[in-house]
């Protein structure tokens, strides 16, 4: 059980890394590529879960497909995190009650 | 075949298969077929409700062929056959209204409407029937899915806005539900919920606490609770007619069984019933209130539906037997009335894409009878006495006065008081104002108003005979308080 | 089959037919919806009084019966009803939505047939609501600011019902029942301080539909706003429903400990007979006038109930049974004016007494019983609540009373004078005589008003008896039905006053024939218009009838009371609430995300107070 | 040795659904605050398997060698749930994008607090 | 500003909770649960050696089905929220310009072992790990190589259609004949042969081979449903 230390290690540094960077990046194709990263990191953590159906099935789906999706959305809105703060803040106190 | 509960899942999931190839071959046929189903499905549940009340006991049906607690078993009981087969009648009634609802959505469209339509009926008669909290997850995922997909429908509305909103508080809602369910399952070590209800005294306090939390706001997020309803009024407007009608009736009466059967009969803890009083009684004011100012009248029906569901809560809240016979009597009301509400209302405000109060002025000439339905709705879910909310509201103070809840009788007559004022100021403005507006008026197809009229006469039938429903809702009402007989019943299944 | 599922099997479905009748044969409907209520009398009087039903509805075990008191209100109702109708049927010619409009007539009558054969409190309540929103739909059937008007009635009686039903559900939950019988007998059992409290709802529920002070808001739109026809009714019997509530709790349900009730009620009862007497005086229309007197008058009936004295309680009921009759006459002579002169503005219309001289007899013989001056009706009830405040000694209330009897009858000259008297307009030379069935009520009534003055034993027998039900038996002995013997009970002597009294009543009835005759024929014919001013031109369409403002200076001796009326704290009130309101929308701002922040808080502060509260 | 890998894996999974319920809450944009849904499964999924989990037991599959030794065997039921809460998972994502993408195409903005055309 | 600190406490508050609830469950411990059950009985009854997808096809095959039906809902949801009316002449262009050669000669190799590596895993799905889902998905993976290397490559609606729809009629079918043959809802009714051979397991295989073709079908449903929609140039017209 003792060399799974060294692996885990690195699983967990590197999964918990992705996640951050995939919420604080500006650019979203960066964060979704960060995502898949997470999946993969989990997928492995998987296994050495001894659960293979799990880690298959997250690899298959959480890397491959999930990020795809992500992707084609990218390209169908935008890739920069755009809206700055100062804009959205005036625009929303308007509008009467009705 | 024999008739059994999982024909009432079964069934319609084939028919949702075969739908596209159905739809290839002539058009209208994916049209007819919920109609058939839902038609099947209510004549067996007239069949299975006759058969467990004359011999007076609980139809549990195993399935793939496994015992309880190893395989996944649905129960058919007074409860939850009732609300069974209420969901499959009332589907159909629904059905019938939308069978041309719209024609000008082209047929790609309502081929896949019909197939979301039958599948959101089926989850949460799933959610009903289910005896295994992770199976009632999976039909839980069922009706969001379809009740995503189908709020937003519309192109020309803000369907999709009103969707996401419902998608993102709908996926907290299933993390927290799966978060329960895996917190239980490392507690009790099973996932029946019988083999639950059987093992949950030996579980340490603070973990119970935690996961009846953690349930509590999962299942309230599907049944409307005070701080968890951001999403509804949103998607009540935002859905098409019927689909509204759809989540007053059914979706949000499986959110709210799923809160009751796992406070009633998973946890024997008695302390979160007063919070549920508590939340209750907010919902319900909160919700009314709002309605009160309203200016659109889809929303001002999203709210009210709200309110009454505030109004469940705290039945189910107080308790005691009156209490829960009071619950389930509202519920019932509920889902018949502001179906009503929300088919004959699509109607008034058809064409209108603002919806708001002023395209129904004087709308009572130019639609008698579709208005003459609206205020018929309007006045049984105020309460007045020849219909059938009157019943309910009575039975429920009469059990509020039992247990001395003074407070709470005087909040929900006051928000009554305040429910009648946005009702009759609605009905005001169908009959005694002139009509401006010049949208251009629909008039109901005639299976429409024939739906809507099967609603009406139920709701005076029961109105001035309450007898007919009370004889089934009383056997529910044993039924979800008496834990013991539940357990016994599903896990001595195919002992013999 | 029971007589009582026979009434209301016969109101309730006549109503039903009568709409469905008037959709496809509508010359029929008159016809029909005056013979259904004449079988309703005959079925209602020739009842005898002992039928009784007992069955079970939704679990809940229901009881009809007619008591005597019950009986002596259905008089009100049934022929007040009966009366309205037959009125009805000419005064709604010509109008629109008539089939709507007799339904819920119809519906009206029943219910308020149904409160008073209840016995139990499911079936009062259940009768109530529909009363409720039957009034309603004729409130808001014609006329102008109907919102305003329909949404006061609506919030006014929905509060007065919702209060009533929390006053029955806290019984139902100490008592275990519904039925009126067991109820009063274990009523005392209960602590005093809910005893307090389900008589205060019970008195708001009942306060709101006998238009006491703080909650006769919505009294003066609904009485002049909606049709005369009904209104006659509405007045009449629809406010005595409150009454027979009242009497209801302040005998059986108020324990002699807290007289406190009783004394609240009274003094409530008073201030609103002052004020809204004194309203009613200022008031130009002759509708919102005589809206006003009848809030006055049922604020006489309120403290005569609650004086608790025998005597009192007999005041009360005999002038609940006479307000009837001359409200009932005056509103339709109202009516009468209105649709053949067209308005009932006094400061336009005048000198009416040529053209509808019948109109103008039943109105000035209602008005003098109306004012309570000596030979008719309304002497006798007040002379008999003056002498029943004073022998309980509640002087101050005498006062009150005493003060707006007599500002009664400022209003009352105003509305005969004005309508009738005076000057000529021009432009109401074509008004005709009111038609026959109009008539015929009024008269009538009027003859009813005069009966009482001189025999008011007739009606004080099925009084005597329905005091029987409230509790006091101890009668006053050998009341012939004709005899006036009541007046002189405090004087001990027998002279035999009856025949003194026959005779000043024909003095007074041929005077009163000569006056109008002569008055009538030899009446020089001036318009307002050719009054010598001093070099000025009038044109024609300037107003010089001297109605204008024809109580001036008393309106400016009380101009204190007019500043700040009750309803500018209600419209307060309102207008708080729904800022208010529109606060509590600013929840739902519309970013989704918010509400998942909504629902993340809401989880964090359970599981913070789970641990700790709930003690999991 | 037992207790570090404890804090690892269950520490993982709650860090990261942490993270993204940081993500779906905070977050303006809306393709983050899906990613911060996706996220918060991620850790969901790896906490259900993590609870499954025994000390040196093998995987639940009786390959012919594992039937002679008799190790102990992985829990393998949370496994199963797994499986379809992944698979749950990615159709509601899927859902969700496709809501963002006609969201974009309606109101050309990604921001959610511009998305409010529904309120009060 | 004070939203995010807002959220940092809600989830401080969230996140002691879980921390403390969790680290109450003994990490890597034996606990007498359904497991233990299912790993005894399922080599001995249903003759099936990879116990979690005994689990997942047959005692808790009611799961599965209702998996399956969320999975055809999403395809069914996804289909309507991004359905347009087609205008006419309008030809559906999926990329801008082809993918490099490399891309697409690696492709054309892979293509075809892909395919394979995706039959295998569903086709031994109670064997090895791996099933249904697992094999689906990597067809669906197989697909979308295809599909992003060549700008020509379609994938026929009708053929998913078909193929979705068949297979989740055999499933259910499945379930069904159990029904008939009096006993219960998918209900194991076929022998169940030997441990570690081809046709252990009953209906098991089967079931799991429909759901495979389903989950590929409908997995590359969804991807094209989204890649066809987003014709760069065609964005902004509605």
């Amino acid at each position: 059980m003792i060399w799974l230390v060294i692996p885990v290690i690195v699983l967990v540094m590197m999964t918990i890394g992705a996640a951050i960077y995939a919420v604080v990046s500006k650019n979203l194709l960066y964060a979704v590529v960060s995502t898949g990263v997470v999946s993969l990191g989990l997928s492995l953590m998987f296994f050495i879960l001894q659960a293979p159906d799990v880690a298959l099935t997250e690899a298959a789906i959480g890397v491959a497909l999930t990020t795809i999706i992500f992707i084609i959305t990218i390209r169908n809105t935008t890739i920069k995190e755009c809206c700055d703060e100062k804009k959205s803040k005036i625009e929303s106190k308007k509008g009467e009650l009705k | 075949m024999v008739i059994s509960p999982v024909q009432y899942i079964a069934i319609p999931l084939m028919a949702a298969f075969l739908i596209p190839l159905f739809g290839k071959l002539n058009k209208d046929l994916a049209r007819i077929i919920p109609g058939l189903v839902l038609l099947y499905l209510s004549y067996i549940s007239v069949v299975l409700m006759n058969q467990i009340i004359s011999s007076n006991t609980i139809i549990v049906e195993i399935i793939a062929g496994w015992r309880p607690p190893w395989g996944i078993n649905l129960v058919f009981s007074p409860l939850t056959g009732f609300l069974a087969s209420m969901f499959s009648m009332l589907g159909f009634v629904i059905w019938m209204y939308t069978y041309n609802f719209k024609p000008e959505v082209d047929n790609a469209q309502k081929q896949k409407f019909y197939v979301l339509f039958m599948m959101l009926i089926t989850g949460a008669t799933g959610i009903v029937l289910t005896g295994d909290i992770f199976n009632l997850f999976v039909f839980l995922e069922i009706t969001a899915i379809s009740a995503y997909s189908l709020t937003a429908f519309y192109r020309e509305r803000d369907g999709a806005e009103a969707a996401f909103k419902y998608l993102l508080i709908g996926s907290f809602s299933s993390t927290l539900i799966l978060l329960a369910i895996l917190l239980l399952y490392t507690q009790v070590g099973t996932l029946n919920m019988a083999e639950i209800a059987l093992k949950m005294p030996g579980v340490d306090p603070f973990m119970k606490g935690v996961i009846l939390i953690l349930f509590f706001v999962g299942f309230g997020i599907e049944s409307e609770l005070f701080p968890l309803n951001g999403w509804s009024p949103d998607v009540y407007t935002q859905a098409p007619g019927p689909i509204g009608a759809i989540f007053a009736g059914m979706v949000v009466k499986a959110g709210i069984y799923g809160l009751v059967r796992v406070v009633f009969t998973l946890f024997d803890v008695k302390e979160i019933l007063p919070l549920l009083v508590i939340i209750g009684m907010i919902t319900m004011a909160v919700a009314e209130v709002i309605a009160l100012r309203q200016g659109k009248l889809k929303r001002m029906l999203a709210y009210s539906s709200i309110g009454q569901m505030g109004l469940v809560a705290v039945a189910f809240g107080i308790g005691t037997h009156d209490s829960v016979f009071a619950a389930i009597f509202l519920m019932f009301n509920h889902a018949i009335i502001k179906g009503m509400l929300f088919l004959s209302g699509t109607y008034l405000v058809y064409n209108s894409t603002e919806k708001t109060l002023d395209d129904v002025d004087g709308i009572g000439k130019h639609l008698p009878f579709t208005s003459f339905l609206f205020a018929l709705g309007a006045l049984a879910i105020v309460g007045m006495p020849p219909f059938a909310g009157f019943w309910s509201k009575l039975y429920l103070l009469m059990a509020a006065a039992d247990v001395r809840l003074m407070t709470v009788i005087a909040i929900i007559l006051v928000v009554s008081v305040i429910e009648i004022v946005y009702y009759f100021r609605v009905i005001h403005r169908i009959y005694f104002r002139e009509r401006i507006s010049t949208i251009e008026l629909k008039i109901p197809s005639f299976n429409a108003k024939l739906a809507m009229f099967i609603l009406a006469i139920i709701i005076v039938a029961v109105g001035v005979y309450p007898d007919l429903i009370s004889g089934f809702i009383e056997r529910a009402t044993t039924d979800l308080l008496d834990k013991q007989s539940y357990i016994q019943s599903v896990l001595s299944v195919g002992l013999k | 089959m029971n007589s009582l599922i026979l009434l209301l099997i016969l109101v309730f479905g006549g109503a039903l037919f009568s709409y469905l009748l008037n959709k496809f044969l509508p010359i029929l409907r008159d016809g029909f919806v005056v013979l259904l209520m004449l079988l309703v009398n005959y079925v209602f009087f020739t009842m005898d009084s002992s039928t009784q039903i007992d069955f079970e509805m939704g679990g809940i075990h229901l009881q009809w019966a007619f008591t005597s008191a019950a009986f002596l209100f259905g008089i009100i109702v049934s022929i007040l009803g009966l009366l309205s109708i037959i009125y009805s049927t000419a005064y709604m010619k010509g109008k629109d939505r008539l089939g709507y409009f007799y339904m819920n007539f119809l519906f009206s009558i029943g219910s308020m047939l149904g409160i008073l054969m209840s016995r139990d409190l499911i079936s009062l309540f259940f009768f109530w609501e529909i009363m409720t929103w039957s009034s309603y739909f004729i409130v808001i059937y014609s006329g102008k600011d109907v919102d305003k008007r329909g949404l006061k009635y609506i919030v006014f009686s929905a509060i007065g019902a919702y209060s009533m039903l929390m006053a029955i559900v806290i019984i139902y939950g100490f008592t275990g029942s519904f039925l009126l019988t067991d109820i009063f007998d274990s009523i005392f059992a209960i602590k005093a301080s809910y005893q307090l409290a389900i008589a205060i709802l019970l008195m708001i529920g009942f306060g709101v539909k006998s238009a006491l002070m703080p909650l006769h808001v919505w009294a003066p739109g609904a009485y002049s706003g909606s049709p005369m026809s009904f209104t006659a009714l509405f007045s009449g019997a629809l406010s005595k429903m409150g009454v027979f509530g009242f009497a209801l709790v302040l005998f059986n349900l108020v324990s002699n400990q807290n007289w406190l009730v009783n004394e609240v009620i009274a003094w409530l009862a008073a201030i609103t007979a002052v004020l809204a007497t004194f309203y009613a005086v200022i008031q130009s229309d002759a509708k919102k006038l005589l809206a006003y007197s009848s809030i006055a008058q049922l604020g006489y009936i309120v403290i005569g109930l609650a004086s608790g004295t025998y005597l009192g309680v007999m005041a009360g009921l005999f002038l609940a049974v006479l307000h009837a009759v001359f409200k009932g006459t005056l509103f339709m002579a109202v009516g009468a004016v209105e649709r053949q002169a067209g308005t009932t503005d006094m400061t336009k219309v005048s000198g009416l007494i040529r053209k509808m001289p019948w109109t103008f007899t039943a109105s000035l013989i209602s008005i003098i019983a109306l004012a309570g001056i000596p030979p008719l009706g309304g002497f006798v009830g007040k002379w008999m609540l003056y002498e029943a405040l004073i022998t309980s000694d509640h002087y101050y209330l005498v006062i009150m009373v005493f003060l707006s009897s007599t500002a009664a009858f400022l209003y009352s000259y105003r509305i005969l004078f004005g309508l009738f008297l005076g000057q000529e307009e021009p432009e109401f030379a074509h008004v005709k005589e009111a038609p026959l069935p109009m008539l015929i009520p009024m008269l009538l009534l009027s003859g009813i008003s005069v009966l009482s003055g001189t025999f008011p034993g007739f009606i004080l027998e099925p009084i005597q008896d329905a005091m029987v039900v409230f509790g006091f038996d101890s009668r006053i002995p050998n009341i012939e039905w004709w005899q006036l013997t009541v007046l002189f009970n405090s004087w001990g002597d027998k002279v035999v006053l009856q025949n003194v009294m026959i005779a000043i009543m024909g003095v007074f009835l041929i005077a009163l024939a000569f006056i109008t005759i002569k008055g009538y024929r030899k009446q020089r014919y001036v318009t307002t218009k050719d009054i010598s001013s001093s070099g000025e031109i009038i044109q024609p369409e300037d107003n010089m009838t001297f109605q204008i403002d024809f109580y001036k200076p008393f309106e400016r001796a009380i101009w204190p009371l007019l500043k700040r009326r009750i309803d500018d704290y209600y419209t307060d009130l309102g207008n708080g609430l729904e800022a208010l309101f529109d606060l509590v929308r600013r929840i739902y701002n519309g970013n989704g995300q918010f509400y998942a922040i909504y629902v993340m808080a809401f989880l964090a502060l359970l599981l913070i107070a789970g641990t700790k509260y709930f003690g999991f | 040795m037992n207790e570090f890998l404890t804090i690892s894996f269950y520490g993982t999974a709650i860090v990261l659904m942490l993270i993204g319920l940081y993500a779906a809450l905070a977050k303006k944009n809306l393709l983050k605050i899906v990613i911060g849904l996706s996220i918060i499964d991620s850790g969901l999924h790896l906490l259900f398997v993590a609870v499954g989990f025994i000390s040196n037991g093998t995987a639940p599959i009786f390959s012919p060698e594992v039937l002679e030794s008799a190790q102990q065997m992985v829990d393998p039921v949370p496994q199963a749930l797994v499986l379809t809460a992944i698979v749950i998972g990615f159709a509601t994502t899927a859902v969700a994008l496709a809501l963002v993408i006609r969201l974009y195409k309606h109101h050309n903005t990604a921001a959610i607090d511009e998305i409010k055309n529904l309120k009060w | 500003m004070i939203k995010q600190f807002f959220v940092i406490l809600i989830l401080s508050i969230v996140g002691y909770f879980l921390v403390d609830a969790f680290f109450k469950v003994p990490f890597g411990e034996k606990r007498d649960n359904v497991g233990n059950y299912y790993i005894e009985k399922s080599p001995v009854d249903l003759k099936v050696s990879n116990s979690v997808t005994a689990i997942v096809v047959n005692y808790r095959g009611f799961d599965t089905l209702g998996e399956v039906t969320v999975l055809f809902l999403a395809a069914t949801g996804l289909g309507s929220i991004m359905y347009r009316r087609k205008q006419k002449g309008e030809k559906e262009v999926r990329a801008k310009n082809p993918s490099s050669r490399i891309i697409q000669i690696g492709s054309q190799i892979l293509f075809p072992m892909i395919i394979l590596l995706g039959g295998y895993v569903f086709i031994h799905g109670h064997l090895s790990p791996g099933g249904g889902f697992q094999g689906g998905a990597i067809i669906a993976t197989a697909s979308l190589l295809m599909l992003i290397s060549y700008r020509k490559f379609k994938v026929s609606h009708n053929a998913i259609t078909w193929i979705e729809s068949i297979a989740g009629v055999v499933f259910a079918s499945l379930g069904f004949i159990g029904l008939v043959l009096g006993r219960t809802f998918l209900e194991n009714f076929l022998p169940t042969g030997e441990l570690n051979d081809l046709l252990s397991g009953g209906i098991i295989g089967i079931i799991y081979i429909a759901v495979g073709f389903k989950v590929a079908s409908e997995l590359t449903g969804v991807i094209d449903t989204v890649l066809l929609n987003n014709r760069p140039e065609a964005q902004k017209e509605n």
